[in-house]
């Protein structure tokens, strides 16, 4: 299952979109239990497009909090077909797709 | 260490409230909202204390609606439906003992007759695990949360409606020991449930406001912003003990149980809501 | 229950007996007021432990202070749970 | 997860990039460690936005709480009626103040809801890019620690 859950909704025109991305957002400033800092892991960049093209586009520092959320509004129509990604410092990425209702 | 234990004082607080006495539970229950809704009368509708703190918080309210707007119980409850619907080994599954949807969660907590104790939502769902040859989970936090807020999404909108069957004796030999739980100072700080949770509701402590005990039981299980992820309200339980400097009791055990029966029937009336986020 | 703890206490208040069996008093003590009252304060297990811990390194007059705190920490839990017994029925709306 | 998704993903991005070249405007910006790894607020704003000096205005709308309920989760949401190119988010005292930034192409509402950790009471700076120009809205988040909750 995708770690990207979206909701899109057309409202007169423009669709707000919601998204939480599941994530850890490691800060790199953790420690774990035998005290060894646990490595900086985060979300550096997401996109979102709406039938291929980009609508949004965030970069995240490790200050996002943690299953980052992020909500925006991009002029569409109902039935848009809408892709969001993401890609973090690992180089892994993921994304998700959905129909604006 | 010693100054400490001098500093804590055994003096008797809260005495606005007159001296011992016999009531039954509905008078009990009855008292107790009428305790709340003199207090803070600005929660309006009543039905709103099932908010918790933020029934009595503004500006806290708006953080929580924010986060609201797409919660992080979700991908909990989510967890759950996948849970819930995985067949056993024997072929049956969590269906079989709570329908298709689960959304059962106003049949708890209720008291069992047969055996003669108070059984919780939590407690039915490792009961159901164990009988079809599966392992029971782990209560505080993690799977059972995760089935729990499934179902609990699935009954939202169900009232409590708590009852302490007057044919069995041992029933509200329960309650009063949830009750007594609750009003009893315990820990190294001295404090009962409730001195912060009913008698100084509403005030700080250190950098926190303490919510109204009304609407406690209803909306668990919760995804609190501390935890950074699911916990049951016993886990709660045991966390506010601990804050106390009190020996937590073991989740579903006697006590905890008891005193969710107590809480609960105290909030009936309310809706279920959970899951739900907190602070 | 007070019977009970007056047979452990003055092991440990009287200044005889070894720092160990003053730890040991205290351990009992603790169990004792649990098993009766139900009453347990995390404090006090804290203070036990760090008890034997300083025993264990030696620390013999520190071991022996902990000792004391901790079975200070079983009496103040004793009287709470006496006092209790009868006062959270005030703290009942009516 | 692997490399070749990685590869995908730019490629996606780089092909969307092209398709934009109609609206020269929107200049698109990846995460960038110059600006994100930056101490200073006005360092990491001239590493995103090739300028820091700012304006502050009343059209820039910023809402974050008073006090946050937990350091670990403050929702901050920015918006403005200005036509704006991108839109950023800086936490003063974070070990680094840019938290995030965000394009915004035409049709898109000049619009950022998200959550920031904050490690101590801060400054919350939102940042808007309009005509090459850097317009800001800040105010004081108080985030305090202890208690039975936090």
């Amino acid at each position: 299952m995708s770690s990207i859950r979206i909701k899109a909704k057309d409202r007169k025109g423009l669709v707000d979109v919601k998204c939480l991305m599941k994530h850890n957002m490691e800060t790199g400033l953790r420690k774990d239990k035998s005290g060894k800092k646990i490595p900086e892991h985060w979300i550096q960049d997401v996109t979102a497009e709406a039938n291929g093209k980009v609508v949004f586009a965030a970069a995240f520092n490790t200050s996002i909090s943690k299953d980052p959320y992020l909500a925006f509004a991009y002029a569409g129509a109902k039935g848009d077909t809408l892709k969001i990604s993401w890609k973090d410092n690992t180089g892994a990425t993921d994304s998700a797709e959905t129909k604006v209702k | 260490m010693k100054k400490i234990i001098r500093n804590v004082a055994f003096g008797v607080i809260g005495l606005s409230v007159a001296a011992a006495s016999v009531a039954g539970p509905e008078e009990d229950r009855q008292a107790f909202r009428k305790f709340y809704e003199n207090r803070f009368p600005q929660v309006q509708p009543f039905g709103d204390f099932q908010n918790g703190v933020y029934s009595i918080l503004p500006a806290a309210r708006e953080q929580w609606e924010a986060i609201e707007e797409f919660p992080p119980y979700e991908l909990s409850i989510e967890r759950g439906e996948q849970i819930y619907n995985k067949t056993f080994a024997n072929g049956k599954s969590l269906k079989d003992c709570f329908g298709e949807d689960g959304a059962v969660r106003e049949k708890y907590p209720h008291w069992d007759k047969s055996r003669g104790m108070v059984v919780t939502m939590e407690l039915a769902i490792n009961e159901c695990l164990e009988a079809n040859g599966e392992k029971p989970l782990k209560y505080k936090k993690g799977a059972i949360a995760d089935v729990s807020s499934y179902m609990s999404y699935n009954s939202r909108g169900q009232i409590l409606n708590v009852e302490i069957p007057s044919d069995d004796p041992r029933a509200l030999a329960a309650y009063e020991m949830g009750k007594e739980q609750f009003y009893t100072k315990r820990g190294q700080l001295n404090f009962a449930c409730a001195d912060c949770h009913m008698h100084t509701a509403g005030m700080m402590y250190r950098a926190d406001t303490t919510s109204p005990a009304l609407g406690h039981a209803t909306s668990w299980p919760v995804f609190r912003s501390k935890w950074q992820e699911m916990g049951t309200l016993h886990r709660r339980f045991a966390g506010c003990h601990t804050n106390i400097r009190a020996n937590p009791y073991k989740a579903q055990g006697e006590e905890y149980r008891n005193l969710e029966y107590f809480v609960s029937y105290m909030s009936n009336g309310l809706e279920f809501n959970g899951p739900a986020a907190r602070k | 229950m007070a019977l009970g703890l007056a047979m452990v206490a003055p092991v440990a208040f009287a200044g005889s007996g070894t720092t160990a069996e003053h730890i040991e008093a205290a351990t009992a003590a603790y169990k004792q007021v649990a098993k009766e009252t139900g009453y347990q304060w995390t404090v006090s297990v804290v203070a036990i432990k760090a008890a034997k811990k300083a025993l264990e390194a030696g620390d013999d007059k520190l071991a022996r202070k902990l000792a004391h705190d901790a079975m200070d920490l079983v009496e103040a839990t004793r009287t709470q749970a006496k006092l209790e017994s009868e006062t959270w029925k005030m703290r009942v709306p009516k | 997860m692997d490399r070749r998704g990685v590869l995908k993903v730019a490629g996606a991005v780089t092909a969307a990039a092209t398709a934009l070249v109609a609206l020269p405007r929107v200049a698109f910006a990846a995460y960038s460690e110059k600006a994100f790894k930056q101490k200073a607020g006005a360092d990491a704003l001239q590493n995103a936005f090739g300028a820091n000096a700012t304006t502050p205005s009343d059209q820039v709308k910023l809402k974050a709480p008073d006090i946050a309920e937990n350091g670990a989760v403050v929702p901050v949401e920015v918006q403005t009626d200005m036509e704006a190119e991108s839109i950023a988010i800086l936490i003063k005292e974070n070990p680094s103040p840019l938290a995030i930034t965000a394009e915004i192409p035409a049709g898109t509402k000049a619009l950022v809801k998200t959550r920031c950790r904050m490690g101590k009471t801060t400054q919350v700076t939102a940042v808007v890019k309009s005509g090459g120009k850097l317009y800001t809205a800040s105010k004081e988040v108080k985030v305090t620690i202890g208690g039975c909750g936090g």
